[in-house]
């Protein structure tokens, strides 16, 4: 089979894969936050509501999609369906098994991190264009926030880089299958960057508590106000992508990937990926949202720092372990 | 002297009637000439502890004179309360005419500035001294003073904006 | 199940508020006050600053209420509150209606505590008009006074962690939860009223519903499952982390500022001023009661939270010494309602205070109106939520948008009083 | 950093006990909460027993509704029961766009006439729908469960103080005067 080809196949399954279970999983979060805040959730349409999503679906595609009369007109068309291209382009190297990975790059952390703080663009777009001051305000809180979390991010992303020694995530993968999730060993080093990847990837996702850019109760809905129709749809869709390509590349750096005894590889990547999910929405409606000079504080006090350490302790432990081998 | 449930001190009541010569009213709080009104505010203020800023009503009556000659007068009734335990309620008012105007108490309480917008724009009374006397709960545009008695409950008014 | 379990959660409860105290500085405060007639063309000649109208359409202004906002950045320079966009005329339909038909309409002003709205109306018409309540219909009065300044709280508490946290997150869980434990009161007043919110309960010279058999066991027990959930509500977000870097030292009203602007109520009490009408000028039952009145100092947005989570535990303890030995006699001290004008008074003044859950609510009012004396000449609503948002001009400069957002709705404003 | 971790986690820990916990709401078309027995929701007209209206006209509830909801014709008719002449609504309807439900009308009644329901009205399309005619009132009297309250009983619970002996009989014969002092 041609590579050409087996990229295709695969990217249109990891694509299908990823849609749907968007899809299902905003059921799913209308349902727990439902049974969280005591009430039932959806429940009209199909056996407990599952049809849930396809109805939101094609209530968002029946309504109109209404460009304000002074908006910038392309770039508003433009921001929401960038924003779910760059959020699946992510997923292009993210490995759901050993074989499932669409692209199978050498420096796969790298290119996640960098189309990671491309989305920013499409956000700020969204906001410059709509023409409304809660939508700027809400793309400028966007941008610093994107950039000031692109670096604890990465420098949580490098600790399992510097520990397996590559920056493909199948070889990190490969190598926690050897020597153990990275979350439990080396102890310390590992979990405490999985604590800082999750918020960062919070704060990148925009979800609660670091959801400034579109905080309904201040901005309205941010970016997002002036957008109708299926232009929400998508921006609220890539939003949901991302969450769910940020637990899966959670997963693979710290959780061993597919990694797990008696099922298929895809299960227990699928799996994890939920499981990880999940917790981001338990947290999302658990948690009040910050401020946005005590969001950037938190970055630049607490994660920056601490996460240059963690590298240093990685890279000795490297060291120290490579020592002791011989 | 004869506010209904609103039983000011004894004290009050002699620094009414001697200091500002208020004259006793069978309606409502002890009548102060408007010139006084500043200055009895100030010494309830600073004098006697009456810190809290109570309340500010205007009221609208005309009426006619044996002579028959029709005048349009205003009563305005000031409240201020002091803190704390057994706290007790001073109040007074003044009477104008509707084109004239009274002093603001704005000066000695930030608080008077809403209350008398509310009262100028609802009753027409205007407050003398009174830094941004807007009206506050109706449309800059909107014609008459509605607790006016005579602004009839059902004056047409068309649709806002 | 719950009902047992929460006397010995009280305790719990206590400690955990006592450990729990923010680190942050708990001195006493000055608001740095700002300018509300801040010239701003003489402030910014090149007009740089952005005017953001906050409202009247803006799901955090807790009904229609605009604040224009000049920002520099995020940073508040003057903000200018426009209210009125709820203005019914209630002062000018009291010129029409009479004193009886009155006080259904009263439910509507404060619409989160109807039940103060129509204790302060009738307490006014009672001493217009020179009539005594019996000791019964007083300390039903009491009761439901109590279990309504407890719904309100709920209320207002759900709102400004919906106001901290957003319509989508961990603010509307506990909006949820405050609501569901408000159902409990409101199922109490639907039992004895028949409405769970305008209740026209009250009439002049007592109350209109008697208490139906088996009521205490149902307000016993919700007032039981309330109390235990409190220290849910304290462990999910009151000694949060989050929560207190948002509240902290936020929205600071002093003393000198709240007295000045005629606030009372809990923001009064948060910025270390005993002053609470319950036990300084007893009215209903309450000179027979001990009210236990909380403060504190920094007065900022976490002080108030502070002090009205403190008002729903004594009011629910105010709830449970009363509601076993309601006394005996007659609900009413005149005959029943018959007629639109079995109430008249051809002049006078009136004034009647109560401390609604928002701050001293006093009406004020002239007799001998239209219908031959029964209505009123004149009728003033001292509205403590207009004396309260009153402080907006003087406390936002110099914070940004998303404390803006916190402290409009830590004062609690209810806009059907403030424009009424 | 750390109090952010543990108090994430306490708030985690008191939404995942609600999660454990009987949900609060109801699905509301599908099902619905008991109503209390003096709920108070929608108005019905009424019979007596032996199927005589027992309206009179008297336009006591249109003179003291609040928002002026009620309007009453009123007719004199040889009854269809009894045979005897006397006077009875030609009309009567209640618009329940702006009706505030506070109950005045049930309390002012002379003849008891006058009840509340306790199932609310759906929520309609038309103004019209929210409209009650007499012969929409009178069908809720048979098909909507009834309050408890009506105006002997309201007033019996509202008993004035011994010193003025108790005439709840004489106070629901018509008494249009009133009792000014």
């Amino acid at each position: 089979m041609s590579p050409y080809l087996r990229a295709l196949i695969y990217s249109l399954v990891i694509i299908t894969l990823l849609l749907t279970v968007t899809a299902w999983s905003i059921w799913f979060e209308r349902k727990f936050s439902g049974r969280m805040q005591s009430r039932v959730g959806p429940t009209f349409y199909g056996p407990f509501g599952l049809l849930q999503p396809v109805v939101d679906g094609l209530k968002l595609l029946q309504k109109e999609f209404l460009i304000p009369e002074s908006a910038d007109r392309a770039l508003f068309v433009l921001a929401p369906p960038l924003t779910v291209i760059l959020a699946l382009g992510t997923a292009a190297v993210v490995p759901f098994g050993s074989e499932v990975v669409a692209a199978d790059l050498d420096v796969g952390v790298l290119y996640i991190l960098a189309l990671g703080s491309l989305t920013t663009v499409p956000v700020w777009i969204a906001g410059w264009a709509s023409n409304n001051k809660y939508s700027l305000l809400g793309g400028m809180r966007a941008v610093a926030q994107g950039i000031s979390y692109e670096i604890p991010l990465a420098l949580a992303a490098l600790v399992p880089v510097i520990l397996a020694g590559s920056m493909s995530l199948t070889d990190i993968v490969n190598y926690q299958i050897q020597h153990g999730w990275f979350v439990f060993w080396p102890p310390g080093p590992g979990f405490l960057a999985f604590l800082f990847f999750l918020p960062a990837s919070l704060a990148e996702a925009n979800r609660i508590p670091f959801d400034i850019p579109e905080a309904e109760s201040e901005l309205i809905a941010g970016v997002t106000t002036e957008y109708t129709g299926m232009g929400f749809g998508l921006l609220y869709l890539a939003e949901y992508l991302h969450t769910l390509i940020v637990s899966a590349v959670a997963s693979a750096l710290f959780f061993g990937g597919w990694d797990g005894p008696l099922l298929p590889g895809l299960h227990w990547m699928v799996a994890k990926t939920l499981v990880l999910f999940a917790g981001i929405f338990a947290i999302r409606w658990s948690l009040v949202r910050f401020r946005s000079d005590q969001l950037m504080g938190i970055c630049w006090r607490y994660l920056v720092p601490i996460g240059l350490g963690l590298v240093m302790v990685s890279a000795i432990w490297v060291q120290l372990a490579k020592a002791s081998a011989q | 002297m004869s506010v209904a449930g609103l039983a000011m001190a004894v004290d009050v009541i002699e620094l009414l009637t001697q200091r500002f010569s208020a004259n006793s009213e069978p309606d409502g709080p002890p009548l102060v000439a408007p010139e006084h009104h500043l200055e009895l505010a100030r010494t309830l203020r600073d004098e006697f502890g009456y810190r809290i800023f109570g309340f500010v009503i205007a009221s609208h009556h005309p009426a006619t004179t044996k002579d028959g000659e029709k005048v349009d007068r205003v009563r305005v009734v000031y409240g201020l309360r002091t803190v704390g335990s057994h706290t007790r309620l001073a109040s007074w008012q003044l009477e104008v005419d509707v084109g004239t105007s009274v002093p603001s108490l704005v000066g000695l309480f930030a608080g008077a500035d809403w209350q008398e917008r509310e009262q100028y724009d609802l009753v027409g009374i205007r407050f003398e001294g009174h830094p941004d006397l807007r009206r506050l709960m109706l449309p800059e545009d909107w014609k008459g003073h509605p607790l006016r008695k005579d602004y009839a409950i059902d004056t047409e008014v068309a649709p806002w904006r | 199940m719950e009902v047992e379990v929460a006397s010995s959660a009280v305790s719990a409860s206590r400690e955990i508020s006592a450990n729990q105290r923010p680190v942050t500085n708990r001195s006493p405060a000055k608001t740095r006050r700002g300018d509300p007639y801040l010239d701003i063309a003489a402030y910014d000649p090149e007009a740089d600053l952005m005017v953001l109208n906050l409202g009247p359409q803006h799901p955090s202004t807790h009904g229609v209420f605009r604040l224009k906002l000049y920002l520099d950045g995020e940073l508040i320079v003057k903000a200018v509150p426009f209210c009125g966009y709820l203005h019914r005329g209630v002062e000018k339909l009291c010129e029409k209606l009479t004193y009886v038909q009155l006080v259904p309409i009263f439910d509507k002003n404060d619409y989160v505590s109807p039940m103060m709205n129509e204790q302060s109306l009738v307490m006014a018409f009672e001493s217009l008009l020179g009539v005594e309540v019996p000791r019964r219909a007083r300390y039903l009065r009491t009761l439901l006074a109590e279990l309504q300044r407890i719904a309100s709280h709920l209320l207002w508490f759900g709102a400004f962690a919906m106001d901290l946290g957003g319509a989508l997150g961990g603010g509307s869980t506990l909006f949820m939860y405050c609501f569901r434990e408000r159902e409990l009161i409101l199922d109490v007043f639907e039992e004895l009223t028949g409405c769970r919110f305008h209740y026209n309960t009250h009439m002049i010279g007592g109350n209109r519903h008697d208490v139906p058999a088996g009521w205490a066991a149902k307000v016993h027990s919700a007032i039981d499952i309330i109390e235990h959930r409190l220290i849910e509500y304290e462990n999910y977000l009151t000694t949060n982390r989050i929560y207190l870097d948002r509240t902290c030292g936020v929205g600071v009203v002093d003393a000198d500022l709240a007295m000045e602007l005629g606030i009372t109520g809990p923001i009064l009490r948060a910025a270390g001023i005993d002053h609470d009408l319950r036990r300084d000028a007893p009215y209903h039952a309450y000179d027979e009661l001990e009210v236990r009145v909380t403060t504190d100092i920094a007065g900022d947005c976490e002080a108030r939270t502070r002090v009205r989570l403190a008002e729903i535990r004594e009011s629910v303890r105010l709830v449970r010494l009363m509601i076993d030995g309601i006394p005996e006699g007659p609900l009413g001290s005149r005959k029943p309602i018959k007629t639109n004008l079995a109430e008249k008074s051809e002049r006078g003044h009136a004034y009647a205070a109560v401390e609604s859950p928002r701050g001293e609510l006093g009406i004020y009012v002239i007799g001998g109106g239209a219908n031959r004396g029964a209505s009123p000449y004149r009728l003033k609503i001292r509205s403590p939520s207009l004396h309260a948002l009153s402080c907006l001009p003087y406390v936002l400069p110099g914070h940004v948008v998303s404390d803006a957002v916190a402290i409009l709705g830590s004062v609690d404003p209810i806009m059907g009083e403030v424009d009424r | 950093m750390m109090p952010y971790f543990v108090d994430t986690l306490r708030s985690l820990f008191i939404t995942m006990r609600n999660v454990l916990r009987k949900p609060t709401t109801v699905h509301f078309p599908m099902e619905r909460r008991v109503r209390a027995e003096r709920y108070r929701a929608s108005f019905a007209l009424l019979h007596d027993q032996s199927g005589e209206e027992l309206c009179i006209g008297c336009k006591a509830c249109e003179r003291i509704c609040p928002s002026e909801v009620i309007t009453v014709d009123a007719e004199k008719r040889e009854s269809s029961v009894t045979g005897k002449k006397r006077s009875y609504a030609k009309a009567f309807t209640l618009d329940q766009n702006a009706c505030i439900y506070c109950e005045l009308c049930v309390q002012v009644c002379p003849t008891d006439a006058i009840v509340m329901t306790r199932t609310a009205q759906e929520p309609a399309f038309h103004r019209q729908t929210l409209c009650l005619n007499m012969e929409r009132l009178y069908d809720n009297e048979r098909t909507q469960p009834l309050t408890w309250a009506n105006a002997s009983r309201l007033i019996e619970m509202q008993a004035p103080p011994a010193k003025e002996p108790a005439k709840a009989q004489d106070n629901a014969d018509a008494d249009q005067t009133g009792q000014a002092r």
